[in-house]
């Protein structure tokens, strides 16, 4: 086999990329004025001005709204190509710039959660294989009972409670850092900056301060994901395939490592779901504990009714979920090669 | 016999089905639900105070006459949790309703038209593209940028929740229709002569709704957690109405005070209904087999030739 | 191997199911037993308690007396929740393709084997795998070796699963229906292969199966199992003769035959004389 | 009931599957002939195109090249019309190998049953439909109770012979069984095979029986072909083909099957 041959199956999906994201912004612009209601006359009810048909032409200019659907739809593409989504009515910058310079901190404390709750998923998955202790089974599968989204502002708003109000033990939900500091700006993410500039002092506050939010991510998103492995695990353990490796003799940490690993992608799959479901808890959680990352952009963009601030806030994080749905089938397809496109296994 | 045994005690969730009729397991089902829509439908004989209106001095702890303490403007917090659940609840089902309807039927019709030929297919494949494209949007952000657009109402609350939730039923029924297309039962209606509308009626569309009536429930617990999210962020219900994540964000500033009330309990209440919703949409599907199973007993006997 | 009295039953949420009870049997060196039986007769669960393959949870199994090898085991199910191996005992199944780790390659499947199983090291394991691809005829060894399950065909697989379970030198294999899937010929091929190696190891055979006449072939002796009791145990020559039992008499008369053309009406297991057969639990 | 004779014939029937690059001729052009005597047995392995040729017949599958023609109208005609196709499906029926999804778990075995009746045979008083299936069940020695029944409450058994129940419930001409009985134990096989058999003969009609094992092919059919990858590579009548086998295939079959036979039919009862 040659090399593009070996290669060809994640080659394949990540050029499926760029389409996937033209798809979905067009169809994106055609949701948006599918909806009922008018985004000029929703903006004009915010601005106390006389409502004058001038007024509300240059509105419609500067929404992008004029003119046919067709010349709005081409208009749309053009800028699409060169990267643009629009100009903020709000703050005048441009759409991207205002999303992309939010993002990193966003991406990181949903990597730091959702991260956090896959780690303690795959340890409680091996106990849960491991070990016949009936109450550490039965401790485990009652923890999957819980699995369901409670919203994750609300999981912690109870850690602020006893953290915070009634401990004591961790600041207040303020920020980031101390009020009155400012972050450094590298790349965007804040711990990773503070690590850059060297700024420790920082860093362990920062850390700190993101006990709560991630405590309240991992807890709320654990369950979800034992659920799945916990599933696949049973599944996989009633197998024929986990049968006839005890019955052959291979070695037990093979056994466990073959049905956990046989198991592990449907946590994958909901991983990369609950990576965008998470952009939303993101949104709770970073206006809860006053981070002002992407949820800051939205509220004040829906307070504005700033039409171009949303339609490129929607396509952006969207992207973002195409890129990490790629990653998940990618992952998915590294763990079994037969998902990978072009295989098809022989029917014997 | 051996292998179904095997199956069955491997994979803990199966289990034997019992033959007498179970009300206890049943109840135990659908009490949660049950309880939620009741303080719901009562919820002005239960809730004391107006709860639009300030009826006390602000911020007063809980004690006998304001179970629940007082808020920032002198409103009962008991009332108005009490008329939360009244909001939660007609959104939920109404949601649920039109998500799962809308669902069931866009996802029959993908899955008939796949591997169909003409327009039928085009358009099913086009609206199945598109579903998959939306289930990519985040709920939050795609329920924040559809208020955003249509201004605050409760239409477009309602638009953008069933936008996102529709689409579990959509894929569950697809599913199903494609796995039910490929059973022999169709072949034999083909041969019994019965006609392709006919069996899409008859045998797919009733053998393929289970999992979408199942993940009913789960809308609903859905809808609730999306609106208390977008009240919490303030892109919700508007101000006065008694809506829990609102209530919930606009006691915060107190909570860092150690007034804890107003934030905590709409909190609890949150919290306690998406758990109640969850654990009956979990129960419920596995009681109602033996509840079908109790109620078709009768018929069969109706039916017999002997 | 000696098994005397042995009982399996399964734990459900309603008490214990009796699968199997009762059933004693002796097996030496390359002897070759054949359990019989129709399905839910209890002979796939016989097997796997043989194995060692129920656990706890699943099954309680009791004993009077087991030896393997000459060594007495204790044949109750192990606490843990994926079950340990029981000791010179190995089994093949049905069906290769959900047998084998769908996701690791050949060679990887015969290293955790012979790593457990003699302890051998990373060239050693490699040269046995290669030598156990061969003795299974495989050609290419080299090559398969580094193919994953999916990408073999059917006889293929279910010769490296033959291999594999025979890689680590057991005293006794047992195997479940091991052809039911497969067509009347082929399965003719891979029985003449695990009766070869069986006889070259000198190892014993359990086979599992319904098809009287792979039986008749294959093995020495026969033991017939009806709803979970021993019915009969002879040499397999014998099991026509009219001194078996009424269940297994009745059960050779309804084996279809060449040469029935020439009837009208097939012989069948007639319910009066038999408990109802076909009852759904 | 009427004894109308029938013909079905197939003139160079193949059938192809998948597209360009992976293209498999199940079937090879395969010439062909059931009359309303005939009793034909197909044999062959799995993948020999045995089920695709019974499944053509019956218009499940549309052959690639070639016609099959059913009293001189080619099989893609009848089923062109609305009339026409009820009128093929109530002469021809077909029972398949699955006996776990052919019948809609919802239904009770009485609507699965009457349905055929009803569109195929335009019976729709029900005291008419309820001594039609009172009398099949006596023909193939039903318990009418089960007929309350959902096919999950039965056994593979009971369940392939009231699938039998509803192909022979319109008094078709001429029945397709495909592996009717592979799926089946060895004890419930018999009692299938000695229904199929009895109704067949006594109703005088047609039959193509299916099926990878040679014995019970040999019991219920007078003649037989015998497939691999898709050809016919022997036809004959079965005594003969036993006899002298002409094809190797054939003889490794045979000889697959003549294991020591020890004591013959008569001493072992």
């Amino acid at each position: 086999m040659s090399w593009y041959q070996r290669n060809k199956w994640w080659m394949v999906r990540v050029m499926r990329l760029p389409v996937d994201v033209f798809v979905f912004a067009t169809l994106a612009f055609f949701l948006i004025r599918l909806l009922p209601g008018d985004p000029v006359s929703v903006a004009l009810a915010t601005i106390n001005q006389p409502k004058t048909p001038e007024l509300e032409h240059n509105l419609r200019i500067q929404m992008g709204l004029d003119g046919s659907v067709w010349d709005q739809l081409l208009r749309f593409w053009g800028n699409l190509l060169h990267g643009s989504l629009g100009t903020s009515l709000d703050t005048h910058l441009p759409v991207t710039r205002e999303v992309l310079d939010r993002l990193p901190a966003t991406i990181e404390i949903i990597m730091l959660g959702l991260g956090g709750a896959f780690v303690v998923t795959m340890v409680l998955g091996f106990l849960y294989i491991r070990f016949a202790n009936e109450g550490l089974r039965r401790f485990i599968r009652l923890t999957t009972g819980f699995a369901t989204s409670v919203p994750v502002f609300v999981v912690a708003i109870f850690g602020i409670l006893v953290f915070y109000v009634i401990l004591g033990w961790l600041p207040a939900p303020l920020g980031r850092v101390a009020s009155g500091q400012s972050l450094p700006l590298v790349t965007g993410f804040p711990l990773l900056d503070e690590v850059l500039t060297g700024n420790f002092a920082d860093l362990g506050q920062t850390l700190l301060r993101y006990v709560l939010p991630v405590g309240a991510m991992i807890l709320t998103y654990t369950p979800n994901l034992l659920t799945q492995f916990v599933g696949g695990l049973d599944r996989e353990l009633a197998q024929t395939a986990t049968r006839f490796q005890v019955a052959a003799g291979a070695s037990r940490q093979w056994i466990y490592f073959s049905v956990m690993r046989r198991s592990v992608s449907s946590v994958v799959v909901i991983f990369g779901l609950f990576f965008g479901s998470l952009i939303g808890g993101a949104v709770t959680i970073e206006s809860l504990f006053g981070f002002g990352g992407l949820g800051q952009l939205g509220i004040r963009a829906v307070s504005t009714a700033d039409f171009p601030t949303l339609q490129g806030f929607m396509i952006i994080i969207v992207v973002f979920c195409l890129v990490m749905f790629v990653a998940v089938d990618l992952v998915n397809m590294w763990l079994d090669p037969r998902r990978r496109p072009g295989v098809s296994s022989e029917e014997s | 016999m051996a292998e179904t045994h095997v199956s069955a005690v491997l994979l803990p969730r199966a289990r034997a089905a019992r033959t007498h009729f179970p009300w206890g397991g049943a109840a135990a089902a659908f009490l949660p639900l049950i309880v939620i829509v009741l303080v719901a439908v009562l919820a002005p004989l239960i809730a004391p105070h107006d709860p639009e209106k300030t009826v006390a001095d602000t911020r007063l702890a809980p004690s006998g006459e304001f179970w629940f303490g007082t808020d920032s403007v002198g409103m009962d917090v008991f009332s108005r949790v009490v008329f939360g659940a009244r909001i939660a609840v007609r959104f939920g089902i109404t949601v649920a309703v039109c998500a799962t309807a809308i669902g069931i039927l866009v996802g029959t019709f993908i899955g008939l038209s796949e591997r169909s030929r003409g327009i039928q297919s085009a358009l099913g494949g086009a609206l199945n593209r598109v579903s998959d494209y939306i289930v990519a949007i985040p709920d939050i952000i795609l329920a924040i940028v559809v208020v955003g657009i249509m201004g605050a109402s409760d239409l477009s609350l309602l638009i953008a929740i069933v936008l996102t939730l529709v689409q579990a039923p959509i894929k569950l029924t697809r599913m199903e229709v494609l796995r039910v297309r490929n059973e022999a039962y169709l072949e034999a209606a083909e041969l019994g002569g019965e006609s392709r509308a006919r069996a899409a009626f008859v045998h797919v569309i009733p053998n393929s709704i289970g999992p979408a009536m199942r993940n009913m429930p789960l809308i609903f617990g859905n809808c609730v957690i999306i609106l208390a999210s977008l009240g919490f962020i303030g892109v919700g219900v508007n101000a006065p109405t008694p809506e829990w994540g609102y209530m919930i964000s606009s006691g915060l500033s107190d909570l860092m005070l150690g007034e804890w009330w107003e934030t905590v309990f709409p909190a609890v209440f949150v919290f306690l209904s998406v758990l109640g919703i969850a654990y009956s949409s979990r129960a419920i599907p596995r009681v109602w087999p033996r509840i079908a199973a109790a109620f078709s007993t009768p018929s069969k006997k109706r039916k017999n030739l002997a | 191997m000696a098994i005397d009295r042995m009982s399996v039953c399964y734990v459900t949420d309603d008490g214990t199911v009796p699968a199997v009870s009762d059933v004693s049997f002796r097996l030496s060196t390359s002897e070759r037993l054949a359990i019989v039986g129709e399905s839910g007769s209890g002979k796939s669960t016989l097997a796997l308690a043989l194995a060692g393959l129920l656990p706890r949870h699943v099954a309680e199994i009791s004993c009077e007396s087991a030896r393997i090898g000459g060594r007495p085991v204790d044949l109750r199910a192990d606490k843990s929740v994926i079950p340990r191996r029981r000791e010179g005992v190995s089994m093949i199944f049905q069906d290769a393709m959900t047998s084998l780790d769908p996701v690791a390659s050949i060679s990887h499947q015969f290293r955790t084997v012979l790593k457990a199983g003699s302890g051998l090291g990373r060239a050693e394991a490699r040269r046995a795998a290669l030598n156990w691809t061969e003795k299974v005829g495989i050609h290419e060894p080299e090559r398969v070796l580094r193919l994953r399950p999916y990408e073999l065909s059917g006889g293929m697989r279910q010769r490296v699963m033959i291999a594999l379970a025979l890689c680590s030198a057991p005293k006794a294999l047992i195997a479940d229906e091991p052809t039911s899937a497969l067509d009347a010929s082929v399965s003719r091929k891979v029985m003449d292969l695990v009766l070869g190696l069986t006889q070259e190891l000198g190892t014993a055979l359990i086979m599992i199966t319904h098809d009287v006449d792979l039986a008749r072939e294959y093995t020495d002796r026969t033991l017939v199992l009806y709803r979970g009791e021993v019915q009969d145990l002879c040499a397999t020559a014998e099991l026509m003769s009219p001194e078996r039992s009424s269940y297994t008499q009745a059960l050779m008369r309804c084996v279809p035959r060449l040469g029935d053309h020439a009837l009208d009406v097939l012989p069948t297991l007639t319910t009066s004389s038999l408990p109802v057969l076909e009852t759904v639990p | 009931m009427s004894q109308e004779a029938f013909t079905l014939r197939l003139a160079g029937v193949r059938k192809d599957f998948g597209h360009r690059r992976r293209r498999i001729t199940a079937v090879q052009p395969i010439e062909l002939e059931v009359r309303s005597d005939s009793r034909l047995g197909v044999i062959g392995e799995s993948g020999s195109g045995k089920s695709t040729l019974a499944r053509m017949i019956v218009g499940l599958e549309k052959p690639t090249a070639g016609t099959i023609e059913f009293n001189g109208r080619p099989v893609v005609d009848w089923l062109s019309s609305r009339t026409g196709r009820l009128e093929y499906r109530r002469r021809v029926q077909y029972v398949a190998q699955d006996t776990s999804s052919s019948f809609d778990p919802r239904q009770t075995l009485f609507e699965a049953v009457a349905t055929p009746l009803r569109f195929l045979c335009g019976v729709t008083d029900p005291h008419e439909v309820r001594s039609r299936l009172r009398r099949i069940a006596d023909e193939l020695a039903l318990d009418p109770a089960m007929f309350g029944r959902r096919p999950h409450q039965l056994s593979g058994g009971q369940r392939q012979r009231f699938s039998l129940a509803r192909a022979l419930v319109v008094e078709p001409r001429l029945l397709i069984c495909d592996e009717v009985v592979s799926a089946l134990d060895v004890s419930v096989q018999g009692t299938v095979l000695n229904l199929i058999k009895s109704y067949v003969s006594r109703h005088g009609m047609g039959l193509v029986f299916v099926a990878h094992g040679l014995p019970a092919v040999s019991f219920i059919s007078s003649e037989l072909i015998v497939m691999k990858r898709g050809a016919v590579v022997e036809r004959g009548n079965v005594a003969e083909v036993l006899a002298a086998p002409s094809h190797p295939y054939t003889r490794e079959l045979l000889s697959a099957y003549s294991g020591p036979d020890p004591v013959s039919l008569e001493a072992a009862r």
